[in-house]
């Protein structure tokens, strides 16, 4: 079914930039502790990814390797959020923090959706985000009552990545074609916005003042730091067309 | 004087000395050099490989990828807990690597250049580790032996791996396979190399076999290494880049070509190829998670207040 | 009073105020505001170039195109030093731009998503900002009557590289004039709204006319504007996104589709797709260079006393 | 004359990947006159770039771009010193100090060259080089002497980029084959040494205790950092292959 894959296909453009962008911590983190944490965040979103990618290319007899590495930038429905660089460690964080809780919501509901395949993969990797959520709340709590400097720092991270959650609850056309399979993402903002108030109140922080961002992702209208992702991400599998790794 | 005799009781019986044992002080340096620097090594090692991880060239590569490099953060973190029981912490470890005073594994001063070179890295150098490895799973000091034991398993898992990689090469395209050879071109002297240079130019050598630290000379560990290979390379279809190699059925023996032992004390050095940007890279992590680590700790004394006046509270009322 | 009327004179003479000249506080403010502006447009504007310039498809166009970027810092620069002549210096202007309270061209809120951007930002964008700006070249206050007659000429030079860029697009194959008609759709609608809303929504062009700065309406430049590129997008071969636009023989006026005027205040208002990134590269930037600034002042502090204390010997001596 | 192609290849490339790496300075320098000056440098090293690779490609058939985007990694021949990260703005300055050295020996010698055109391209560019040698000496003064931060900060870019210095005066056997024409890199250390020795000691820094790294660009062997350059560099250009621009 192809609305069935257009969806499966934002869930795994979602988790594979995501993993792509965490990745590079590998080997960077403030500890080796953080090496290991986020290199499994990293591991199971990319995990989710494959899973989700797979099962749209099966509607369009594609692997998930044709679709992570040979289409074009207009072609990905990533979020911006997910697109957003590293920054510092606040910014990892509060990226992490702001799409640990949508994708545990949104797997939540999806456990139940119509779509058996989508229900499985939803059900696995919510088990995983779970974890995901209790690490980016706990470094949410670390930072925002850590010392005066990690404050400033996530004060600042969240000021420049709020503009981009407005997008995670946007309802697309696709979302209409698919009741009772997919969810629609403005029904999950409520809880959202609870849950993320409850945690940056303990942590002593609050909703930063700045407006949304337009964006329009899942239209293939990305940030200017998608091309760059994409670029690095397939110039190997792009030199060797048609090889197996 | 009890200790002492116990020591060398548990060394004769080659049974396991643990870390509230006495032991002699020249013994537990030689244990903290040797388990730190195989941490640090584990940790360098990180980042050739961490180098091609946003550009593994299929999905599962950079999954498998991810989870090795991942997997060796793990070991640095068993071997740096390890030392940590002969009594240097590990910040300490940490600093003596930070400021160039410890050393780490030489082969990681090389820049692992293609995706192939993840194939000859796992094939090749923890094909190394390992044969340098198994025997120290039996070592005298149990928490080293142990750390080995769970260490050896995941790194014949990633030597199976890194040869899997190869092998798809080598099987592939005309480019593949060219890759595939160059990577192995570039990594087997340097891998022969990570066994130390032969036993007569190794001063720790005795003093470790006699503690029942090392079991094998280098060079017994290079021939078994180097037996092992030449049937796996051919395999692979390819070969390796020694014109001298042959079996000496007199010895016994297989015949390598010489090493170049200047260029490897070059690099213990400081002057590989990547000497500079691997520990500038492992300082610009720790400087720039200072802030990090400050804020964690600040929060856990915060925490420990809380729960010390809530505690205080309790016991008044 | 003698200050009021002699700046009543110039203006109604059409000649030109200059910096020691008495002016109305108003008249200061307005223009300061009008030029910081127009600053902050050229450094803010350099972004979604210099985004392009490590991908440029060939050298020549990286050439031009550093160049180009290169120029709006130039422009930044001149027109800061002419605002500064109002009294107010650049630190100023530059912490009013980083803390969000001065605005700056909305339309460099937008993405430059493909190459082809670099062709229909030239093309478009400066041709917008041009049409604005070549009135200017007349504004009453000299400094920046004179800036403008500086920036207008390498305008239109940058208006006719970008109007290159697309004519070889547009040339080229199916994929390239896809792009470049991809990106004249996108960049449309934003290039109309640079000339601001209608005038009867624009509280300050009045005055602004009044004063001898602003010589057309919003409308009347951007038909202008209209007609100019109506003209020139026939020669690419490429059209504009307007099914409403055609020229009414009537009224001697272009009529175009309506403008969303709500993107507009939202975009202008901090909501647009880059404006945080784009203010957080700049604080980036600013705060980043805060140690080379230092540095930069406290070496000219040790030169200034070496320097005195020279002289004081060779005076003594 | 293939050799002599080789030769402004080797030229070339040390260029194009500086002026590659100096851009993206532009629009995130300290101060606006420092997005003017490093653009200017990068757009200079882009112009020699240029005349050499046009020059190189002309024994080859090839153009400037047909060299710029579609050879391999291993078909460059840079140094590993201009391949090196930007880092903090005193990590540029060192190698921007380093090389400005180097190419304003290399470019005056070069000007007496036996090959008319590698003369003439060398008188252009050893002017532009001047001002370049006289930017990264004026920032090596106040870094050096500036504040405690910014002499620490120079210090640790000259630990950090000290070892790849010495693959600028390697010789290679395509030397032996030009006699007249290239000079001989090994003869340009002397004056070099001492030329930093004087800068070095007038900003109160010192030339760093580190060893030489083993690097052989110019025989196509690179620092881990050519792929990423080449990937993004190359990313449009190679999507489009025959395409103009």
């Amino acid at each position: 079914d192809d609305a069935v894959a257009r969806y499966a296909l934002h869930l795994g453009d979602d988790a594979l930039i995501l993993a792509q962008r965490l990745s590079h911590w590998i080997s960077r983190g403030p500890e080796l502790e953080e090496d290991v944490a986020l290199g499994n965040i990293a591991l199971d979103q990319l995990g989710h990814a494959r899973s989700f990618l797979s099962y749209a290319g099966k509607a369009w007899g594609q692997t998930e390797d044709d679709l992570a590495y040979f289409r074009e930038e207009e072609d990905f429905t990533s979020l911006h959020l997910v697109e957003q660089p590293n920054g510092d460690f606040a910014e990892t964080m509060v990226r992490g923090l702001f799409m640990a809780l949508y994708q545990h919501q949104l797997y939540t509901r999806l456990v139940h959706s119509a779509d058996e395949t989508i229900a499985a993969i939803s059900a696995k990797a919510l088990k995983e985000v779970d974890y995901h959520l209790e690490h980016a709340e706990l470094w949410t709590l670390r930072l925002g009552r850590g010392t005066e400097e990690s404050a400033h720092r996530m004060r600042r991270a969240l000021d420049k990545l709020w503009p981009y959650t407005a997008e995670l609850f946007q309802d697309e056309p696709l979302h209409d074609e698919l009741e009772g399979v997919a969810v629609r993402p403005s029904t999950l903002r409520a809880e959202w916005d609870e849950q993320l108030l409850d945690i940056l109140d303990r942590s002593e922080l609050a909703v930063p003042e700045v407006p949304a961002a337009l964006c329009w992702g899942r239209r293939g209208e990305h940030s200017e730091h998608l091309g760059y992702i994409l670029a690095e991400m397939q110039v190997l599998a792009r030199k060797h067309p048609g090889a197996t790794w | 004087i009890a200790g002492q005799r116990r020591f060398e009781a548990i060394i004769a019986d080659d049974s396991r000395i643990e870390p509230r044992d006495w032991m002699p002080e020249a013994y537990r340096k030689s244990l903290t050099r040797q388990m730190s620097q195989h941490a640090h090594s584990e940790i360098i090692g990180m980042q050739p490989e961490a180098n091609w991880i946003t550009r593994a060239p299929s999905l599962k590569r950079k999954a498998i990828l991810m989870a090795k490099v991942q997997d060796e953060a793990g070991h640095g973190l068993y071997l740096y807990s390890a030392t940590e029981t002969l009594g240097t912490d590990r910040d300490t470890l940490n600093n003596q690597l930070l400021t160039g005073r410890a050393k780490y594994s030489s082969i990681f001063n090389y820049p692992a250049r293609t995706w192939a070179d993840m194939g000859a890295i796992g094939w090749l150098v923890d094909g190394a580790a390992i044969a340098n490895q198994v025997p120290l799973c039996r070592a005298s000091y149990g928490p080293y032996g142990r750390a080995m034991v769970r260490i050896c398993k995941e790194e014949s898992f990633h030597q199976r791996q890194g040869f899997e990689i190869l092998l798809e090469l080598s099987r592939g395209t005309e480019a593949q396979r060219k890759m595939a050879q160059d990577a192995i071109n570039r990594f087997y002297a340097p891998a022969l190399m990570m066994f130390g240079p032969s036993d007569q130019d190794s001063p720790n050598s005795q003093q470790s076999m006699a503690w029942n630290i090392k079991r094998f000379s280098n060079d017994d560990l290079r021939q078994r290494f180097v037996g092992m290979i030449v049937e796996q390379v051919k395999v692979l279809g390819l070969s390796l880049p020694d014109p001298d190699l042959r079996y000496d059925e007199e010895s016994g023996q297989w015949l390598h070509m010489d090493l170049d032992w200047d260029e490897f004390k070059r690099v213990v050095s400081g002057g590989g190829p990547c000497n500079s940007q691997r520990l500038a890279r492992r300082r610009e992590a720790h400087e720039d998670g200072a802030w990090v680590r400050e804020a964690a700790a600040a929060f856990a004394r915060k925490q420990q207040n809380e729960k010390n006046q809530h505690d205080q509270k309790a016991e008044v009322a």
